[in-house]
């Protein structure tokens, strides 16, 4: 037998794959179409210290071989998540990742606070989401602040954090050193790459927002070069997301240099991948005969 | 609701850019006003598209669908014996059981999908349907079998009466509407429900990528806050969707 | 009749449709195929002011709706381009563009003063090709960078200057903001996405340099996101690229602020979509009732 | 050259992953050794797949594939009648006129293909031809027609001689040697070729985008500079390639 288990922030992974956030919801909408137990992990639904309703308007958009989306952070908020919605994920036996977004530095310190408290496993930082006008992203462009966020985050966290990073950073790889230095304990990459759909037929934008995130996919490539070039800049784990939707998707990944990896888009696609991504990673160790899959991670 | 990979039993054009295709789907329990999401094996799109149940009969599952743009054009390509990935049934279906009174069935178009299965199952009420076309007609069967009135309007006048269908109801004479369509028409029938106090019914159409109500992504103003069209609808009552900020 | 005719920094083009450097050659190849004098202009194979025999390995890789390429600027240099390449290019009777690409200021600044006496209608000064080592790229990553050499060559030239942007430059607003200021008479954006893939059979990277540039439909919704930022944030017209492959396609771009477009990998997939996108483009404005295409150049 | 669109007249499995597809494309001249840019209309994938001639009778455009990936796997499913982009002939082609002597075709796997067109067209020369296949062994009879002698082998020994082909080969026996299959094979004759001074000829499998020569994403290394695979080749004499550099 094959070892598929990986050992991150001192967490056993009973294999390298997650659902990514926002697209598995909190785990129970996927109870019916399988072994939910069977992840490595889940990611929450990105959280903010308050609810919110997220965005107006059109929130999906395919594209070629991707899609579009502005959901706009809808969440029930940190507090609801550690009365409720963690007690659903409790119950699916693996590893619960929450992932917090903010808009302010507060939000994101109070945020961690409530967590602190919770049975989350890891908190995944969200820095870096498209969708919300004051913006989350808008502490993942520069690197600069970026590392004043996780050090602040760092010194009140009780959990390991996990930085998310946006593909719109100005420098993954300065990004992804700053956030080590910071105090981060592992990073995640990539989010959503900030595009744009134009109804032309209205002669006006797809999205209330104009822009939104990309993801799925057509993002594979640019999202693998990107943790490729973490990878090279830090020490620190590093679980790899974007467009991954096989499992020679994931273990170009590993290859890469990721510990982990997320699953988002995919599960769209075909909502049981995330097992079809395990089985294949298992079927090629066999196969090649590598007998634990932390011979291969970053072996590229 | 399951995650299944389904066999098609036939998949043939109707008329203009209207086909009916037959799935292999046994004894499952479908609510009128479900929906799957459907998806062809190959081919270069990446999300399933959402479906309205058009009728099942414990063996087979029917679904009408009209060609708008790739994936239903995959679809038409389709043939027997080829499998689909499906995954439902899924959303909430008509509330059978709070339907009153005489009942107005008010479909346009493909509109008309969830309808047809939506008719067989009102059997107990008293039905008048009326369903609007552009121009040419389709599926008329159920509706005329189940309804005690059926109203035809075409655009073109090409049959029944000459222009929306929705000119020829007498609002009055109803309890209850229900309507699938257009988004014009079915938000005129949500106001003249709200101004007559009609208590009405419509099955929206929202973008969805999960179906399942994990994305977020088919999000739906009531008055009750956000709701998710694929798992506390398609189907809502009138009363509750806050209609003016619909961007549908 | 509808107007497809647009006027770009003083040069009439017939329809806004033009072949992308790189994925055309210098157009003969494709006479067989169609009737090139119906395009608005081609861009040249990137060229260097010497002789390059390109990159070793692999150069060709496909991706989903996507490509990547790491030809590494194969091309004949300056002078032949201006003795025998250009005079296959003038008898198409329609814009020439010369594609430029350097290591060094000296080659960029060489270049330009040669084909300064040549019959080319506008440079395009590459400062995006994310494959040869030394690199065009670094002088589209950051905008002060890029504001050097676009000076610098403005001063020598005596043609209309476009500058192609690259996807990767750190901020795509202010990269553009820096050519206008630097005297730039034109942007064209993008140039192809860094990215990567690997070989997991082999457990290697596909491609010799490791990283590649990543085109095609795949990139379409974030190349027209990054058009639209810098028109928002510029005067001077702009060329919109990247992932175009139909009429509505260009009229997104066009929406989004693009004058003229650039047809790249789509070439490949139907090599005389240029074609299509040309009739669509004006079936489609018939069919609004649009009279000029000027009239929808950046409404969104 | 040209870019049309052909119907599909028939598209057969022959063993194992082989595949024939006969495609209309009247009255052009192909010569052997030409290539095809082929194209499903629908499909989730972008670049044209690089297909040899298999045969060609100035009516039927016949292709001989293996399904190796996303594209040769959409190929293999498509249905008689449906059309499919093609753009070609491309190529060179091997150089009837400056082959001489007696000649060695020596094929491996799907690497027959444009051996088979060749084959019928060498007509005048003396031929012996080697086939190697892994297990199963297909498309022999227009090498036993045309050649002299045949010699099959198979890895597993299923058909044939147990072994690699190339074990079999008399080399002195000839004057010029003509290849196409695994690259390895292929630059094992290129070396042979080099070391005996017996001519060879190389059909080359490079990835491809444009297929016209536009886009230098096929250059092949040889003694005179970088050359083009889809324009100046894919037939290439063993003397010009500098093999130790072809990453093939
Ligand atoms: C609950 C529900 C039930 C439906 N039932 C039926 C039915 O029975 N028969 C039928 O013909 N159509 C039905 N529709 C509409 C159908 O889903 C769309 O026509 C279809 O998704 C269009 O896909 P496309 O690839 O052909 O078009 P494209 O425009 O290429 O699709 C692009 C994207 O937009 C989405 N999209 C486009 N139009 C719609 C739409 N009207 N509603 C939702 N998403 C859309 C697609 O799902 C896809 O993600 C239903 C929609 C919903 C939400
Ligand atoms: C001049 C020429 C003639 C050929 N003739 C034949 C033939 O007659 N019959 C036949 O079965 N095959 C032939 N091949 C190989 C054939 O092109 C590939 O097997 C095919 O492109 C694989 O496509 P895929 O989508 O199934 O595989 P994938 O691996 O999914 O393809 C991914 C990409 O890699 C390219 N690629 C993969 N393998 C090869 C390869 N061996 N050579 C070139 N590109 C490749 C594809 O074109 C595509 O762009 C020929 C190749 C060349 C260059
Ligand atoms: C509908 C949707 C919602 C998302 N919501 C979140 C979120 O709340 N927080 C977050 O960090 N990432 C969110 N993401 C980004 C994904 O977690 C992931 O980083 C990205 O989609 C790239 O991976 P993929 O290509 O596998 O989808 C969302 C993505 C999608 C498609
Ligand atoms: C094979 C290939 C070669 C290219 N060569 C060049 C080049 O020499 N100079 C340049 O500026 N851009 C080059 N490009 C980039 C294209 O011109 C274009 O900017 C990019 O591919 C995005 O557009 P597309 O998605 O339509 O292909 C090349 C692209 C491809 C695919
Ligand atoms: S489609 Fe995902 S929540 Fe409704
Ligand atoms: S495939 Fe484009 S030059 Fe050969």
């Amino acid at each position: 037998m094959v070892n598929l288990k990986v050992d991150f922030l001192g967490k056993e992974f009973k294999n390298p794959v997650l659902s990514a956030s926002g697209t598995f919801g909190f785990g129970e909408e996927y109870e019916d179409i399988f072994d939910i137990s069977r992840l490595g992990g889940i990611c929450s639904k990105g959280l903010t210290l308050n609810k919110k309703e997220g965005n107006e308007g059109i929130r999906i958009w395919e594209t070629p071989m991707g899609m579009m989306n502005s959901i706009g952070l809808q969440n029930p908020g940190v507090e609801s998540f550690i009365s409720r919605e963690i007690n659903i994920m409790k119950k699916f036996n693996t590893n619960i990742i929450a992932n917090l977004g903010g808009n302010t530095e507060e939000e994101y310190l109070k945020g961690i606070e409530l967590l602190n408290t919770s049975e989350v496993d890891i908190i995944e930082l969200n820095i870096s989401c498209p969708n919300v006008k004051e913006g989350g992203m808008a502490f993942g462009i520069k690197s600069k602040t970026a590392y004043d966020i996780v050090k602040k985050c760092k010194k009140v966290s009780k959990k390991p954090l996990m930085i998310k990073l946006s593909p719109n950073a100005e420098n993954i790889g300065e990004m992804a050193k700053a956030c080590e230095e910071a105090g981060g304990d592992a990073l995640s990459l990539v989010n959503t790459f900030s595009g744009m759909a134009v109804d032309i037929d209205k002669r006006s934008p797809v999205f209330n927002n104009i822009y939104a995130g990309v993801s799925g996919p057509a993002i594979k490539p640019i999202a693998l070069k990107m943790v490729h070039e973490a990878a090279q800049n830090v020490d620190i784990p590093i679980c790899g997301v974007g467009g991954i939707s096989s499992g020679r998707d994931a273990l170009e990944f590993i290859m890469a240099g990721a510990s982990l990896i997320q699953v988002g888009t995919a599960n769209f696609m075909k909502p049981d991948i995330c097992i079809d991504i395990i089985n294949e990673i298992e079927v090629f160790l066999i196969k090649e005969n590598i007998k634990d899959i932390k011979e291969i991670i970053g072996i590229v | 609701m399951e995650l299944t990979y389904s066999s098609i039993i036939q998949n043939k054009h109707i008329v203009e850019d209207i086909y009916e295709m037959h799935l292999e789907f046994e004894n499952k329990e479908i609510n009128p006003g479900q929906f799957f999401m459907v998806k062809s094996l190959e081919g270069s799109y990446l999300l399933p598209r959402p479906i309205s149940v058009y009728d099942y009969d414990g063996k087979i599952l029917k679904l009408l669908y009209k060609v708008v743009g790739k994936g239903t054009k995959i679809f038409s390509k389709l043939k027997t014996e080829e499998k689909v990935q499906i995954l439902g049934p899924l959303g909430n279906g008509f509330p059978l059981q709070d339907i009153k009174g005489k009942v107005a069935l008010i479909g346009g178009g493909i509109g008309i999908a969830p309808l047809n299965y939506l008719v067989k199952n009102l059997k107990a009420f008293e039905i008048d349907s009326y369903l609007g076309f552009r121009d040419k007609i389709y599926s008329l069967d159920k509706f005329e079998e189940f309804s005690q009135k059926l109203v035809i309007a075409t655009e073109t006048g090409n049959y029944g009466k000459k222009g929306f269908v929705t000119d020829f109801v007498n609002w009055e004479d109803y309890d209850t509407l229900i309507t699938c369509g257009p988004e014009v028409m079915m938000n005129k029938i949500i106001k003249i429900g709200k101004d007559k106090s009609i208590k009405t019914y419509a099955s929206l159409e929202k973008r969805m990528a999960c179906g399942i109500g994990a994305c977020l992504g088919c999000s739906v103003k009531t008055t009750s806050g956000i709701k998710r069209a694929c798992k506390e609808g398609p189907v809502f009552s009138g009363e509750e969707l806050v209609v003016e900020e619909q961007p549908w």
